[in-house]
């Protein structure tokens, strides 16, 4: 694979795709935007496949000096890898979401989904740090096209919300960013990350960094933007912004923020774990009340990234694999509930909870995927979501016990919700007539579910595929950290082997920090 | 300022006592006291006399007799009408602006005299010797047009603010091409001062002739200068700010009284302006027309007064035997004629003078 | 002086290209369009050829009251690309009421401008500042009948002529105080000791080019002007006299009051922030399209004084990146402006009437949307990359919070531009109808040229983008 | 003996009378038209007396280009007036407002 | 500086000639109260319109050619405002200083031209 520039054609494929697309008729474009994805997706695959477990930290790098001040430099390491792919999974199946779904303008939709597509998989290559701000914001455009146009009633109120919070968030971030191009000299990403700023203007760039993150992510108190987008976008916009979008915020926080300014990230980690508390607990009590399936699950993303945030500030191993593994399982179960709610959404036209009601009667396959993905969300052992939240906990625990606490209350809440949705949903008595004369799948809802069924139990029952080519980066990470890591409060001792002669294993600790492996 | 002194000295009067009793700062502003009056109240004489003159001039072209019952001749003709209009009453009409319409008169006829301060009567006998005075005098005349524009408008009234509107697209039209004909004159005589200017035609004619007009070059710039003059002043063929028929009396329709007389005198002392400036920037000045010693010994003084009322004789002339031009053609003269060969002019002569004189 | 002469050629070639134009139309006729349209273009391009011909000369002429450098020439070739275009896009508006004056009054007003970017004398400064002026004023009230037209060009000239002699004063006292109009003399004297006359002499100064260049608070001319006039004259000063102002002000600000920093910096520092904060919040709300993207004019001049404020040479190469893309973002704008027309070839001028313009117009739509977004600055949009260049420039002259502020205000002015998309995007279709081919094939080329170049494809021009500036403003370093 | 201090006076005096003309002024546009020139005169006197001072022509040149483009701005100042009052039948400050925002 | 005092007896000469106009405007009208020639009385003080009242404001409009006119006067009168100076330096800036001038003066005249083709110098 060496030599060939396969990251550039993965950009290349779905961005010619989305200039055809411009220009062809509906149905044409429909297909153009499939085959591009899938061809998009077999890419990933093969990337996947030559991926150097254990080997160099960036893989596949191209440079070209093509922009003079800045390079156009991809590159990837595991982290990276597996968001990439998690992208180049959701986006078939957002494009088959919306197969018929979406009946007006449908070649500039297909266009924008592959516009979106190439600005996501180009934040997570990109090596130069202008060029990631340049994917980074870019995706601002085609998602406010796509709440705009093919919106609920409210769109366009959600569509510039959408558009200026993330907005003014980034802006800072680039002033930042022209601080550190300025104080080290190279927009190289590999090279930055290495660069020790002055302790003073850390503290300054973080802060910067994260007015732009945690909007993005987003964090209490700037995530209201989300519900509103989420409850007006189309429902594949809502798979693709709960599925990728949130994860640029987190991926930023362990790209930039933590390996490039640790002290700062040090000193400033109550910030992040005191926020994320107040969303774990906060967001998940307002997600119980609503009576928007959308915006349930909306609040319910926020807390999940929330608990993501705390993983990460944990500053450990476990922590931070566990953060990037439940961005990989909210990637795939959010956008899958969001499916859900699409699919019986298209069939009814509402998404109030309480017009439904006893949908295991007449759409038996639909329930048990439903009830699969919402038990991948609380965290049900065997599905995605436990994996992510055990490691995530076990790291956080290590750092703050009272924060490990919070969060598992929030765990337990989110359980709360989800069920008492699927509940209302799915089970009762079928009394409405309109809902009686209601479908099951069809082939090609068949289609989505099945895929994202498959990866999440996957995730659950052998998560090492996944954290193997995360690990030798989360290493890099925490090693990066440990200078400026505080002590944590768990008291933690190195269990005391029993005794010489038992089973031999004498690193009681490091199995405990493996987790489930 | 010496000069100035010594050259007033054939009136007769005792400089030398006055320099004896007074400091030089009090003897000056005496003498330019003096200098002043000297000029301005002999003008007011000469302004009643040419009216005279006019009329008597326009009589007899016509075969009629003229002014002849007030004094021998008629000659205190002007005098009595003066008098007449001094003791009349000053009919201000209602809805007329009071303070400008008693300024304009005052402008009219402080404009008419202030031009004379840079006159030059001989050689050095100027009251003002400014090294710009041609540029003085355009400056000055031009501000003649706001005591016409100020009557027709102060006036309230539609026959004077036509016919000032009138006068003064009239006037500015004719600046304009009588300030690129004068360039013509500053170009040969290399100087604004006006006495630099008379003096730069001692002999200009073939060494003989004391005048810029026996140039080949600047004769048509003088015809021009000249019918300039007559459509600058207002006179007839250009008198169409008065045509009676369509303007009853011009702009002055509504004054009365000495009001009304200023306009006419600041008119008449114009008029002289005009025939001095023909004299003095074409017509060799206070020179004796020709460069031969014995005509020197009649003094400067003499000749410029000749010359001014041989111009004034013309402009009687025309305006009793040229018919009036229309408006149309007015404008047409000027804008169309005279600033197109006056342009061409300025190109002419001094092309001439880069390969004659400075190349 | 002869030797002088042939390092003008750009000037020469407009004055008697403006005077043939002049004379075609004053002798063939008004009639006859495409001739003196002719003349005009072939003018401009036979000037920008000779502004070619001259790269590398570095020099001054005429005792040094013009020089001959990158800058000027940088300055010159976007002017008269500017000037050509908006001359391209007139007939097809003025219709019948097309007169060969407006060519001739576009070309006399290049000439001001490239007297103006070339100046380094006051006196060269204010004659070619007046001659763009006094076009300016004629060209702002072209449509004679038209009452916004002339009530357009009646406020463009008070408050142009107010702008001239406030300049004028400080000119007259900096003259005073320095004894000489030589931007280098003036150099020399600023870089001593600063008394209360030329402080005045500098505030005034800078408060007149404000004027020109529509720096809050020097702006309200602005909005109405470019409302009443019309489109393609609109067009025109939104594009070439920016240019040509803000050259202007650089090599005033950098050239003669180099050394008084202290003096001027304030001063542009608080014409840059009120004009990038007043034109965001004052576009809101706006209901006339012109209306607003004066506004943005007035926004984007706030940013680009952000690099002049850096004072440093990478600022300036900022401002001259931005004055380009600029340019060709405005261009694009107007001209797809010009083609709202409604089916009786009536201008439309209200952004209300836009909606669903996306979908009776997709192509002009999709053009526009890429201007707005290109103007707010929202990358991967070309117009992202000078918007970068000048607060980088500030952040390394260690102006962060200018930076800041101005990046801050910069999301205000996001509001305003995608406001528009929505209703040309978002919104229901409008009753106005905008039938097909209202465009030439120039027009529509320009308009896909420059949407084009300022998608991805602009990113690519960076290098010579980089070479281009560098070389015009390492003139005045 | 008069000084440069005076001409700066009185051209300060003139040129804040132009500028307040200008502000002030809320009926007649020919008022401002004549504003402007005030102020331009006194940039002349400015010019011509720091001329003197300095015993540099430059200043006097300089304002002879002052006067030309004045001579040139009032023109086509008065030029713009006429046909805006022709097609508005007013020439009062307060009533150019066709254009709001 | 420029010696001024030259211009002295023009200010004292506009004193006088001011004094002067001003005594014979103001004096004739303080002699005719005294005579009693001062005998105002309204149909005298209405302005002359041939007999009748006046219509409407004598300051109505009025043609627009008289604009023109003005503004033809100050660009051709005030552009002559270089040529004074050149006239009388001719001989120091020699034969460039005079191609400028005729270069200024050809332009000047194809602004006569454009004026004149336009119609701008017909007064009908």
């Amino acid at each position: 694979m060496s030599g060939f520039p396969i990251l550039s054609l993965m950009l290349a494929v779905p961005a010619v795709a989305a200039i055809v697309c411009l220009f062809a008729g509906d149905k044409m474009a429909r297909f153009v935007a499939l085959g591009a994805t899938l061809a998009t997706f077999v890419l990933g695959c093969i990337l996947w496949a030559n991926f150097d477990v254990g080997g160099a930290q960036w893989q596949f790098t191209e440079r070209a000096d093509l922009f003079g001040r800045f390079q156009y430099a991809l590159g990837i390491d595991g982290m990276a890898l597996m968001l990439i792919m998690l992208s180049v999974f959701l986006m078939p199946l957002c494009i088959l979401a919306s197969w018929d779904a979406i009946k007006s303008r449908v070649g500039l939709y297909m266009a924008m989904f592959l516009i979106m597509e190439v600005v996501m998989i180009g934040v997570f290559m990109a090596q130069d740090l202008l060029l990631f701000y340049i994917f980074f914001e870019a995706g601002l455009i085609p998602m406010y096209f796509i709440i705009g146009i093919w919106g609920g009633a409210n769109r366009k109120y959600a569509a510039f919300k959408f558009f200026l919070y993330t907005l003014l968030g980034s802006v800072l971030m680039l002033i930042a960013m022209i601080a550190m191009i300025g104080e080290a000299g190279t927009t190289d990403i590999p090279t930055l990350l290495n660069y020790d700023f002055p302790a003073a203007m850390q503290t300054w760039l973080w802060l910067a960094f994260f007015a732009s993150l945690a909007v993005k992510m987003p964090m209490w108190p700037v995530h209201t933007w989300l519900p509103d987008a989420h409850v007006q976008a189309p429902t594949a916009g809502s798979m693709i912004l709960a599925g990728v979008l949130l994860k640029l915020g987190a991926y930023g926080f362990l790209r930039f923020m933590m390996p490039m300014f640790p002290d700062a990230s040090g000193q400033l980690m109550w910030i992040v774990f005191g926020l994320s508390m107040v969303a774990v607990v906060y967001t998940s009590l307002v997600a119980l009340v609503q009576s928007d399936m959308k915006k349930l699950i909306a609040y319910s993303s926020v807390a999940h990234m929330a608990i993501v945030t705390a993983g990460l500030f944990a500053f450990n191993q476990q922590g931070i694999e566990g953060a990037l593994i439940i961005m990989l399982s909210h990637g795939v179960v959010s956008a899958a509930l969001f499916f859900c709610v699409g699919v019986i959404y298209d069939r009814l036209h509402t998404r109030e909870i309480d017009r439904y009601g006893g949908l295991a009667k007449n759409m038996p396959a639909y329930s048990i995927f439903f009830m699969l993905f919402t038990m991948a969300s609380i965290g049900l052992p065997g599905t995605s979501g436990f994996v992510g939240e055990f490691l995530s906990l076990a790291g956080i625990y290590e750092a703050s016990s009272w924060v490990a606490f919070v969060c598992t209350t929030g765990i337990i809440l989110g359980a709360a919700y989800m069920l008492y949705l699927y509940r209302r949903v799915v089970f009762g008595e079928l009394t409405k007539d309109d809902v009686k004369a209601m479908p099951d799948l069809n082939a090609r809802e068949w289609t989505i579910m099945v895929p994202l069924a498959a990866v999440a139990l996957w995730m659950g029952v052998y998560p090492e595929s996944f954290l193997a080519p995360m690990r030798g980066d989360v290493t890099t990470v925490v090693a990066r950290l440990a200078p400026a890591k505080p002590a944590g409060d768990a008291r933690l001792a190195a269990g005391k082997p029993r005794a010489a002669e038992a089973h031999g294993e004498t690193a009681h600790g490091s199995a405990h920090a493996g987790g489930v492996q | 300022m010496t000069e100035f002194f010594q050259d007033f000295q054939f009136l007769g009067l005792p400089w030398e006592w006055a320099r004896i009793t007074m400091s030089y700062e009090a003897a000056w502003a005496w003498a330019t006291i003096a200098g002043i009056l000297l000029i301005a109240l002999p003008l007011m004489l000469a302004v009643a006399m040419i009216i005279y003159a006019d009329r008597k001039i326009w009589a007899a072209i016509a075969l009629r007799r003229g002014p002849n019952v007030v004094g021998p001749f008629g000659l205190l003709q002007s005098f009595a009408d003066g008098l007449k209009v001094f003791l009349q009453e000053t009919i201000i009409p209602t809805g007329a602006n009071r303070g400008l319409f008693l300024i304009a008169p005052i402008i009219t006829f402080t404009v008419a005299l202030m031009a004379w301060a840079v006159i030059p009567f001989n050689s050095g006998a100027v009251l003002a010797d400014i090294n710009v005075g041609l540029l003085y005098i355009l400056a000055i005349s031009s501000l003649g047009v706001y005591g016409v524009i100020l009557s027709g408008w102060a006036s309230n009234s539609k026959y004077p603010f036509f016919s000032a509107m009138r006068a003064s697209a009239q006037m500015i039209s004719y600046e304009v091409s009588i300030g690129f004909i004068l360039i013509g004159v500053v170009l040969f005589a290399d100087s604004f001062n006006m006495n630099e200017i008379v003096k730069a035609q001692q002999g200009h004619g073939l060494g003989i002739v004391n005048a810029f007009g026996f140039n080949l070059l600047l004769f048509p710039l003088a015809v021009m200068f000249l019918i300039s003059s007559l459509a600058e002043t207002a006179r007839a063929p250009f008198d169409l700010t008065e045509a009676e028929s369509e303007l009853v009396a011009g702009y002055q329709t509504e004054y009365s009284s000495m009001s009304f007389a200023l306009f006419w005198l600041g008119e008449y002392a114009n008029v002289l302006l005009m025939c001095t400036l023909n004299a003095v920037l074409f017509w060799g000045g206070w020179l004796p027309p020709i460069d031969w010693a014995p005509l020197y010994a009649v003094p400067g003084i003499i000749w410029l007064f000749a010359k001014i009322l041989f111009f004034f004789f013309v402009f009687s002339w025309v305006k009793a035997t040229v018919p009036r031009y229309r408006y149309d053609q007015l404008m047409r003269l000027g804008w169309k004629v005279f600033l197109p060969i006056s342009l061409l002019w300025i190109f002419l002569i001094s092309g001439y003078l880069m390969l004659t004189r400075y190349g | 002086m002869t030797a002088d002469l042939a390092l003008i050629w750009p000037e020469l070639i407009l004055t008697i290209g403006g005077l043939i134009t002049l004379m075609l139309g004053t002798f063939v006729g008004d009639r006859n369009v495409g001739l003196y349209q002719l003349s005009s273009l072939l003018t401009l391009a036979a000037a920008a050829a000779a502004v070619v011909a001259l790269i590398g000369v570095e020099t001054t002429v005429f005792s040094g009251t013009l020089s001959v450098d990158g800058f000027g020439g940088f300055a010159k070739l976007l002017i008269y690309a500017a000037s050509f275009i908006c001359i391209v896009i007139a007939p097809r508006f003025f219709r019948g009421g097309m007169r060969a004056e407006y060519p001739t009054l576009i070309l006399f007003a290049a000439l001001g401008m490239g007297i103006m970017a070339s100046s380094r004398d006051l006196m060269t400064l204010y004659v070619g500042l007046e001659l763009n002026s006094l076009a300016a004023y004629v060209l702002a009230s072209f449509m004679r009948t038209d009452e916004r037209s002339s009530e357009a060009g009646l406020k463009y000239f008070v408050l142009g002529a107010l702008a001239s002699g406030m300049l004028l004063y400080g000119i007259s006292l900096l003259y005073g105080f320095t004894g000489t109009t030589d931007f280098a003399g003036i150099a020399k004297v600023l870089g001593g000791e600063l008394n209360i006359g030329l402080i005045f002499g500098i505030v005034f100064v800078l408060a007149g080019l404000g004027f020109k260049i529509s720096a809050v608070p020097f702006h309200m001319w602005t909005p109405d002007v470019y409302e009443g006039a019309p489109t393609p004259v609109t067009t025109f000063f939104a594009t070439a006299p920016k240019v040509a102002a803000m050259a202007l002000m650089t090599r005033v600000v950098i050239d003669a009051m180099g050394p008084a920093v202290g003096a001027w910096q304030q001063i542009i520092i608080f014409l840059s922030l009120a004009s990038i904060i007043l034109g965001a919040v004052g576009a809101i709300g706006q209901k006339n399209i012109k209306r607003l993207l004066a506004y943005s004019s007035i926004n984007n001049v706030g940013y680009m004084l952000i690099g002049l404020a850096a004072g440093t040479q990478q600022g300036v190469e900022g401002v001259l990146t931005y004055l380009l893309v600029y340019v060709v973002t405005t261009l694009g704008s107007f001209l797809v402006v010009l083609q709202l027309r409604d089916d009786q070839g009536n201008q439309i001028e209200s952004i209300p009437a836009l909606a669903g313009y996306s979908q009776r117009r997709p192509g002009l739509a999709a053009a526009m949307a890429v201007f707005l977004f290109s103007l707010a600055g929202i990358p991967p949009l070309f117009g992202f990359w000078p918007k970068y260049l000048v607060f980088e420039a500030a952040v390394n002259a260690n102006l962060v919070p200018l930076a800041v502020a101005g990046i801050v205000a910069s999301v205000i002015g996001a509001f305003y531009y995608i406001a528009i998309i929505k209703t040309m995007y978002f919104d229901d279709k409008s009753d106005t109808e905008f039938p097909k081919g209202g465009g030439a094939i120039v027009e529509d080329a320009v308009i896909t040229a420059s949407a084009l170049w300022l998608s991805v494809i602009g990113y690519l021009f960076i290098p010579v983008l980089a070479v281009l500036s560098a070389s015009a403003a390492a003139v005045l370093f | 003996m008069i000084s440069v201090g005076h001409y700066l006076a009185v051209s300060a005096v003139l040129f804040t009378l132009g500028v307040l003309g200008i502000f002030i002024n809320r009926k007649n546009i020919i008022v401002i038209l004549m504003a402007i020139e005030l102020i331009l005169l006194a940039v002349n006197i400015n010019l011509v007396a720091f001329s003197a001072a300095l015993g540099d022509l430059v200043g006097q040149v300089f304002s002879m280009f002052v006067l030309t483009v004045a001579a040139g701005e009032a023109a086509i100042g008065l030029a713009i007036l006429v046909i805006y009052f022709r097609g508005r039948g007013t020439i009062a400050v307060d009533d150019a407002n066709r254009m709001k925002g | 500086m420029v010696d001024l005092t030259q211009y002295l007896p023009i200010l004292i000469f506009l004193v006088i000639a001011v004094g002067l106009s001003s005594a014979f405007v103001f004096l004739p009208m303080g002699v005719a109260r005294l005579t009693g020639a001062h005998k105002p009385d309204p149909a005298k003080l209405t302005e002359y319109e041939c007999g009748f009242p006046a219509f409407e404001d004598a300051r109505s409009q009025f043609d627009v050619r008289f604009y023109l006119v003005a503004i033809l006067f100050i660009i051709f009168d005030l552009e002559a405002a270089f040529l004074f100076p050149w006239a009388v330096s001719l001989e120091e800036i020699g034969w460039a200083g005079w191609a400028t001038m005729m270069v200024f003066l050809a332009e000047l005249t194809l602004g006569l031209v454009y004026a004149w083709k336009k119609g701008a110098l017909d007064w009908e």
